[in-house]
C-alpha cells in the first residue's frame, strides 16, 4: 500500500485515505474511526493508552482478548482489533470467565464502563475477583451513565446532579478499588486520563500479572456529566484533574472516596500475590480427584 | 466427526434421565459447563463433576443463571462445546442472553428440566409450563430449536441431537426435559462412541483477512474461528453487518434479523421430527410431548382395547412447530387431544394448525396422572360424544380435582 | 420526601399528581405525567435507551407529589423493588426496554404468583439482543405474554400515540389494582419519541381504581382468598396482618403446598392466576374498530403499526376494496371471540407487525381457518410502507383460495436488501 | 557538526526534534494536545475541518521534541509525532 510506506517514511500523505497511516494501526481497527465518543471524552485516550500498553506489555496478542458490555466504553471492543465481544448490559465478566475457565491460556481483558460493571455487574465483578479469574479490568468512570444521556450511576458523587437525579445525587457513591481490594482483586489502581503515561504503564504492569487486575481510568464526560454539573467542558475537567489529583502509591484504599469536585487521589494501591482461579482450580482437583 | 474419548459410556445402563443427559452430552463432545445449581437439575451437575475427570471437561459455578449463559456463550467462542443446566426460574433469568447466543449465533446447548411454575412454584414436581416461554421468552424476533425427551433414552439421545443442531445452524438449542423424566430411572442403550454421529463445528477456511465472522453460507449459516487464532474478529449484540460491525439501519436490520429464523424455518421440515402411532386408523389422535407422552401411550393402548380408535403423536421437537403434520392430521381425525402438565400452551399452537377442522381438547394434568391414564380416558370417551366441530378449545373440567 | 400512603383510595386523582394543561411533548415524557397523575408512588428503574425520558420526567416531577424515583443497579432489581414498594400499599411501576424486560422474566412470574398490582411500561426497540437501541420495534409482544415460565396471564395494552400513552397509563394501573396482575404497556421507540398535543385533564376528570383493601376482622383475612371474580384483597405490609407472601405455589393462606401423594399441587394456585384474566377477559378487552361493517378484508394492527395502516386502508379504499380496521388496545388477552366473529364474516386478516410475525398467529389461531390471514412482516428499526400493507390489503381481497398457513408478504426492503446488498 | 570540547569527558545530552502530523478530517476539537503539549507547540488553527470543529496547527515546528504526549492525550488518534533528527543539544 501506498499509504503504508509513506507512513513508514514519516511523510503524511495528502489526499489517499487515512486509515492506514496511524502508528496504532496493528491494534486498532481504524476502518471504524472516527468512533462514536463526544468531543472531549476521555475515552479515546483510555483507548490510546491501552492500545501503548498492549504494545509495551509485550504480550501476545494472538493470544489476548477484549470484551465488553454496554455503555459509551462498552464501544471500545469494536475499536480494538483483537477478538472482541460485545455483550450485553453487565455480563462482560461473567462472559470473560467463560472465556478464561475454557481456555486458560487466553488473556481477557473487560474494557467496560462504571456503570455496566460497577452497577448492574456489580455481583459478577466482585465474584470474579473473589475467584481471582485471570483477567485485567479497565473500568472507565466517568461518574454518570452518557450512553443513555445522563442518569445517575453507582460511582455519582454525593450531590451531583443527573437527569434522574434532577435535585442531586442522594445516595453515596461506590469506591472502586475499595470494593476491588476487598473482594480479592490482586493489582488494583486508578488514574485519571490526564496521567496518561502512568496509565499506560500502569496497563502494560497489570496485563502481565495473573489474576483478577482491576484499573479504574477516571475520564471527563464533557457532554453530561460536565454539563448537567455546570462543570465545562473536557478541557476543563482535565484541568481539574490537573489541579485536584495527587499520587499517592500504596495508599490504603477505604481513604480512596471521591467527592463531587473534590480532590482525586490516583496511584497504584493494590499488588499482591494470589492464586488464580485456574491455578487453584488444577491444584486442587491434582489433590482432590484420583484417576 | 467421530466422538474417540475411551472414557464415554456404552453398552447398557441404568441412568437416570438427569444422568442420561450428562452421559449424552460427553458423548456429543460438550467440554465446558457453566450452571448455578438449580432443583430438579442438581443431579447434573454432581454427575458431570463425578465424570469431568475423565473426559478432561470443565465445570464452573457462576453466581447466578445470567452469568452462567453469558460464561456458556464466552467458552464456545473458544472453541468448546459447551452448555448449561437450569430450570424455570433460572431460565427466566438467562433470557436476555438467550437473545444474545441468537445475535452472536453461538452454538451452545441449555437443558431445562421444567418444574411447575409460576415464579418458585414447586421445585421439586413436574411442570411444562415453560415451552412457550423457551420459543418467546427473550425479546426481538428468533426462532431457535427445542426437543422435548420423555424417558432417559431419549434424554441421551436427544442431548446429542441438541449439540448436532446447535453445530449445524450455530443456533442455542433448548432441551426441555421436566422432573419426571430427569428423575425417572431407565434402561439408556448406548452405541460405542464411534458410531455415535457428532455434527463437527463449521470453521472457516481461508485467508485470515478475508474473514469475516457473519458472512453467511447459502444456508444462511456463518462460520466460526475459535478465539486467540489471530483472526482479530468482533462480534457484537447490536444489530450488525458480515464484518461484525454495528450499523443502525432499518436495511441492516433486515439483512442481520430475517436470516436468523429462515436458518432455521427452511429447515423445519427436516428438524420437527415426531414419532407417530395408529394414526392410520385414528378417529382421536392423542398430541404430546415429555412427560405427557407416557400417559398418551398408556391411554391409547387401553383406548384401543376398549375398542376405541385412539392413535399417538408423540412430539420430539417443539419447535419449530410441525405445523403441516398436524394439519394434515386435523383434516383426517375427529378430535385432536392434547395434554400438558400446564394450563394450555402448545394446544394454542395445535388448534391454529387445525384450521377448524377437528375438535381440539385440551387437558391440563398433574404428575399423579403421568402413570394414571384413567381421567384421559374419560376424557377420550367424553370427546366421543361431540357431533359437531367446535370452534375453540374444548376443556372438559373436572372441578373436584380442583384444591 | 416521604412516601404518602393511602392515596390510592380516592376514587379520583389528587390534584397534586396532575399537571393539568395542554403540552406538546413526547410519549415517553407523557407516560412519566400519566404514572404521577394516575397515583404511581413509586419506580425503580434502570435507564435503558429508547425509554429513558420516562423516567427522567417522572423523577423531575415526582417529588413535588411526594413520589419517589430510585435509579437501581439493574432490572432485576428494579422490578423486584417495585413488587416490594407494592405490597406495602402504593402504586408502582417500573420503565425498561427490550433487554431490560428480558431480565425482568423470573421477577414478572413472581409478580404474577404473589399477585402484587404493578405496571411495566416497555419503549419496545428493534431486537434481538442489543439490536437497534434507538430505533423501534414490535418484537416484545409474545414475550410479554410468554416470557416467564410456568402459567400466568398479564394484561397487554398498546398505545398508538403520546396522548394515549398519558391516557394508558391510567388505564394500567387500574387494570392492575382491578385484577391485582401485572400489566404491560407495550409501546414502542417511535410512539416514545414521538411529540405531539398532549391534554392533561383536571383531576376529577380521571378516574382511578382503589386498590381492593380488605377491611374485614383481622383474625379472618386469608391473603389469598379469592372474591367472586377470582381476585383476592389485598392488605398492605405493616398493617399487622403478619402476611406470609410466597412465590411458591401457596393455599388461601399463603403457605407453600408441600407435596402430599396423590394430589395435583400445582391445580390450587396457578389455574386461579390464569382464571382470573381469562374469565374475566371480556371485561378487559378493548378494541378500536373502524368500518368494519361491510368490509371483507381486516387490517389488524396494534401500536404504531395501527397508525401506519391507516393510511394503507385509505389508499385501499380508493381502489374500492373493502376494508376494515381493527386495533387491538389490550393484546393481551387476545380477543379469540372476536377474531373468531370476524372470520366468519370477512375473507381474510391482513396484519403488519414491526416483527417477523408474533401476534398473526394468534389471528390465524382464532380464524379457524375461515379467512385467510396475510403477514406484513417488518424487522423493526423503521416502519411499514404503507404501500406494502396496500399490496397485501390487495392481494387479501383477491385471493380465492382458502390457504391454510400463514401468508409471509415479502416487503419492498426485503426485495431491496437481499435483491442488491446493504447499500 | 563537531564540538571541540568534552565536559568531564562526556557526551551532550541529546534533544531529539520530532515532526507533527495532524489528521485534520478525525479532530473534534477538545483542545488536549494544544493545552498539553509542554513546549506550546499547537494551536486551534481557524480553520474548519468538515465536521465544523477547528482542527489544531503547529505553530512552532522546531520546538517538538517528539516527546509523544500529543498523540497519548489524543481521544481521536488524531495527531501523533515521529523523530525527525537527533539533535546535539547545543548549550
Amino acid at each position: 500500500m501506498e499509504s503504508k510506506e509513506m507512513a513508514e517514511k514519516n511523510v503524511l500523505p495528502k489526499d489517499v485515505p487515512t486509515m492506514d497511516v496511524h502508528p496504532m494501526d496493528d491494534v486498532l481497527r481504524m476502518d471504524r474511526i472516527p468512533h462514536i465518543w463526544c468531543p472531549g471524552c476521555g475515552i479515546g485516550t483510555a483507548v490510546t493508552a491501552f492500545a501503548e500498553g498492549l504494545k509495551k506489555a509485550e504480550i501476545d496478542l494472538q493470544k489476548t482478548c477484549i470484551v465488553s458490555g454496554i455503555g459509551c466504553t462498552g464501544r471500545v471492543a469494536g475499536y480494538v482489533k483483537l477478538d472482541s465481544f460485545h455483550t450485553t448490559h453487565g455480563r462482560g465478566i461473567a462472559f470473560a470467565t467463560g472465556i478464561q475457565v475454557a481456555n486458560p491460556d487466553l488473556k481477557v481483558i473487560v474494557f467496560s464502563g462504571d456503570g455496566d460493571i460497577m452497577s448492574i455487574g456489580g455481583n459478577h465483578f466482585i465474584h470474579a475477583a473473589r475467584r481471582n479469574v485471570n483477567m485485567l479490568v479497565i473500568c472507565v468512570n466517568n461518574f454518570i451513565y452518557a450512553m443513555t444521556g445522563g442518569q445517575v450511576a453507582p460511582t455519582t458523587p454525593h450531590a451531583a446532579y443527573a437527569t434522574t437525579s434532577p435535585f442531586g445525587a442522594v445516595e453515596p457513591p461506590f469506591n472502586i478499588p475499595y470494593i476491588a481490594d476487598s473482594s480479592g482483586a490482586v493489582y488494583v489502581a486508578r488514574w485519571t486520563v490526564l496521567q496518561v503515561r502512568r496509565l499506560t504503564d500502569s496497563i502494560a504492569e497489570a496485563l502481565k500479572k495473573p489474576g483478577f487486575s482491576v484499573i479504574e481510568v477516571i475520564s471527563p464526560c464533557a457532554m453530561y456529566y460536565s454539563r448537567i454539573n455546570r462543570l465545562g467542558d473536557g478541557l476543563d475537567m482535565m484541568k481539574f484533574y490537573h489541579d485536584n489529583t495527587e499520587i499517592r502509591h500504596g495508599e490504603d484504599t477505604k481513604n480512596l472516596d471521591i467527592g463531587f469536585q473534590t480532590k482525586i487521589i490516583v496511584g497504584k494501591f493494590v499488588d499482591r500475590e494470589r492464586p488464580t482461579y485456574m491455578d487453584s482450580y488444577n491444584k486442587w482437583l491434582s489433590g482432590t480427584v484420583k484417576d | 466427526m467421530k466422538t474417540n474419548t475411551p472414557a464415554i459410556l456404552t453398552g447398557t445402563h441404568t441412568l437416570s434421565g438427569n444422568e442420561a443427559c450428562i452421559e449424552g452430552a460427553f458423548a456429543a463432545g460438550c467440554r465446558f459447563l457453566a450452571a448455578y445449581p438449580i432443583m430438579p437439575a442438581l443431579e447434573t451437575i454432581d454427575r458431570y463433576l463425578q465424570r469431568s475427570s475423565e473426559v478432561d471437561a470443565t465445570f464452573i459455578q457462576m453466581e447466578d443463571e445470567i452469568s452462567a449463559l453469558a460464561a456458556v456463550i464466552g467458552a464456545s467462542w473458544t472453541g468448546k462445546k459447551s452448555m448449561t443446566i437450569t430450570s424455570g426460574p433460572g431460565l427466566s433469568n438467562m433470557m436476555e442472553h438467550l437473545g444474545l447466543s441468537v445475535m452472536l449465533e453461538t452454538p451452545c446447548v441449555i437443558i431445562d428440566v421444567q418444574r411447575a411454575g409460576p415464579s418458585i412454584g414447586i421445585p421439586n414436581r413436574p411442570g411444562q409450563g415453560d415451552v412457550m416461554q423457551a420459543r418467546w421468552g427473550s425479546h426481538g424476533d428468533y426462532e431457535l430449536i427445542v426437543l422435548s425427551p420423555s424417558s432417559p433414552q431419549e434424554m441421551f439421545d436427544f442431548t446429542i441431537k441438541a449439540f448436532n443442531f446447535s453445530e449445524k445452524y450455530r443456533s442455542p438449542v433448548l432441551i426441555m426435559a421436566d422432573e419426571y423424566v430427569a428423575h425417572q430411572k431407565g434402561e439408556v442403550k448406548i452405541q460405542p462412541a464411534n458410531k455415535i454421529k457428532i455434527e463437527p463445528r463449521k470453521y472457516f477456511k481461508g485467508e485470515k483477512d478475508k474473514y469475516l465472522p457473519f458472512k453467511r453460507d447459502k444456508n444462511f449459516v456463518p462460520r466460526m474461528v475459535d478465539i486467540g487464532e489471530n483472526y482479530k474478529f468482533h462480534v457484537t449484540g447490536l444489530t450488525h453487518d458480515d464484518r461484525g460491525y454495528p450499523v443502525m439501519t432499518e436495511k441492516c436490520q433486515e439483512y442481520n434479523v430475517h436470516p436468523l429464523l429462515w436458518k432455521i424455518l427452511n429447515d423445519r421440515d427436516e428438524i420437527a421430527e415426531f414419532k407417530e402411532s395408529n394414526t392410520d386408523d385414528a378417529e382421536i389422535v392423542i398430541i404430546s410431548y415429555g412427560a405427557s407422552s407416557n400417559t398418551a401411550q398408556k391411554a391409547m393402548k387401553q383406548a384401543r382395547e376398549l375398542g376405541i380408535k385412539v392413535g399417538s403423536l408423540k412430539l420430539d421437537t417443539v419447535w419449530p412447530f410441525p405445523d403441516k403434520k398436524i394439519t394434515e392430521l386435523a383434516e383426517k381425525v375427529k378430535t385432536l387431544i392434547v395434554p400438558e402438565i400446564n394450563y394450555g400452551q402448545i394446544v394454542l399452537e395445535v388448534e391454529r394448525c387445525s384450521y377448524g377442522q377437528a375438535n381440539v381438547v385440551f387437558v391440563s394434568h398433574g404428575e399423579t396422572e403421568i402413570d394414571n391414564p384413567d381421567n384421559l380416558i374419560s376424557i377420550i370417551k367424553q370427546s366421543q360424544k361431540e357431533k359437531q366441530v367446535k370452534k375453540g378449545i374444548i376443556e372438559y373440567r373436572n372441578e373436584t380435582r380442583r384444591g | 420526601m416521604a412516601f404518602r400512603n393511602s392515596e390510592g383510595l380516592k376514587m379520583k386523582a389528587n390534584p397534586r399528581d396532575v399537571r393539568t394543561g395542554t403540552y406538546y411533548m413526547d410519549g415517553d415524557i407523557a407516560a412519566g405525567y400519566g404514572a404521577l397523575a394516575a397515583g404511581c408512588r413509586f419506580i425503580g428503574g434502570y435507564p435503558i435507551t429508547p425509554s429513558t425520558e420516562a423516567a427522567e420526567s417522572f423523577a423531575r416531577i415526582a417529588p413535588q407529589s411526594g413520589a419517589v424515583f430510585v435509579q437501581m443497579e439493574d432490572e432485576l432489581a428494579s422490578v423486584a423493588s417495585i413488587m416490594g414498594a407494592s405490597w406495602s400499599g402504593v402504586k408502582t411501576m417500573t420503565i425498561t426496554s427490550g433487554p431490560g424486560y428480558s431480565l425482568m422474566m423470573e421477577a414478572i412470574g413472581l409478580g404474577a404468583m404473589m399477585e402484587a398490582p404493578f405496571v411495566i411500561l416497555n419503549i419496545q426497540r428493534g431486537g434481538p439482543s442489543t439490536g437497534v437501541p434507538t430505533k423501534t420495534g414490535q418484537a416484545d409482544m409474545m414475550q410479554s405474554r410468554w416470557g416467564s415460565h410456568g402459567d400466568y396471564e398479564v394484561i397487554a395494552i398498546s398505545p398508538d400515540s403520546p396522548q394515549e400513552l398519558f391516557d394508558f397509563m391510567i388505564k394500567a394501573f387500574n387494570l392492575a389494582e382491578k385484577y391485582r396482575c401485572p400489566v404491560m404497556v407495550m409501546s414502542d421507540e417511535c410512539v416514545g419519541h414521538m411529540s405531539e398535543k398532549v391534554v392533561v385533564p383536571p383531576a376529577e376528570e380521571i378516574e382511578l381504581e382503589p386498590r381492593r383493601i380488605y377491611t374485614g376482622p383481622k383474625e379472618e383475612y386469608l391473603p389469598f382468598k379469592p372474591d367472586q371474580d377470582l381476585v383476592p384483597k389485598m392488605v398492605k405490609a405493616g398493617d399487622g396482618y403478619n402476611l406470609y407472601v410466597s412465590g411458591a405455589s401457596h393455599d388461601e393462606r399463603g403457605y407453600p403446598i408441600i407435596y402430599q401423594k396423590g394430589k395435583n399441587q400445582s391445580d390450587s394456585t396457578a389455574r386461579r392466576l390464569v382464571d382470573k384474566i381469562r374469565l374475566n377477559a371480556d371485561k378487559i378487552i378493548e378494541l378500536h374498530e373502524e368500518k368494519l361493517d361491510d368490509a371483507e378484508v381486516v387490517v389488524v394492527s396494534y401500536g404504531i403499526t395501527s397508525r401506519v395502516a391507516v393510511r394503507g386502508i385509505e389508499l385501499a379504499r380508493k381502489k374500492g376494496i373493502k376494508v376494515g380496521k381493527l386495533r387491538l388496545v389490550t393484546v393481551w388477552p387476545f380477543p379469540d371471540q372476536r377474531i373468531s366473529e370476524l372470520a366468519a364474516k370477512v375473507k381474510a386478516f391482513v396484519v403488519p407487525e414491526i416483527n417477523y410475525g408474533q401476534v398473526v398467529y394468534d389471528v390465524e389461531r382464532c380464524s379457524h381457518g375461515e379467512a385467510n390471514v396475510v403477514l406484513v412482516p417488518h424487522g423493526g428499526a423503521g416502519v411499514h410502507d404503507p404501500e406494502d400493507i396496500l399490496e397485501a390489503i390487495e392481494y387479501a381481497a383477491t385471493e380465492k383460495k382458502k390457504i391454510r398457513k400463514v401468508i409471509i408478504r415479502k416487503t419492498r426492503l426485503e426485495k431491496k436488501v437481499f435483491g442488491g446488498g446493504l447499500k | 557538526m563537531k564540538y571541540w570540547g568534552k565536559p568531564f569527558g562526556k557526551e551532550l545530552p541529546k534533544t531529539p526534534t520530532g515532526e507533527i502530523h495532524i489528521l485534520k478530517e478525525r479532530c473534534k476539537g477538545c483542545g488536549f494536545c494544544v493545552e498539553y503539549c509542554p513546549k506550546d507547540v499547537l494551536e486551534l488553527s481557524d480553520e474548519y475541518n468538515s465536521k465544523g470543529y477547528h482542527p489544531p496547527q503547529a505553530i512552532n515546528k522546531d520546538n517538538c521534541v517528539n516527546c509523544g504526549l500529543c498523540g497519548m492525550i489524543c481521544p481521536e488518534f488524531a495527531i501523533w509525532t515521529t523523530l525527525k533528527e537527533e539533535a546535539v543539544h547545543e548549550n
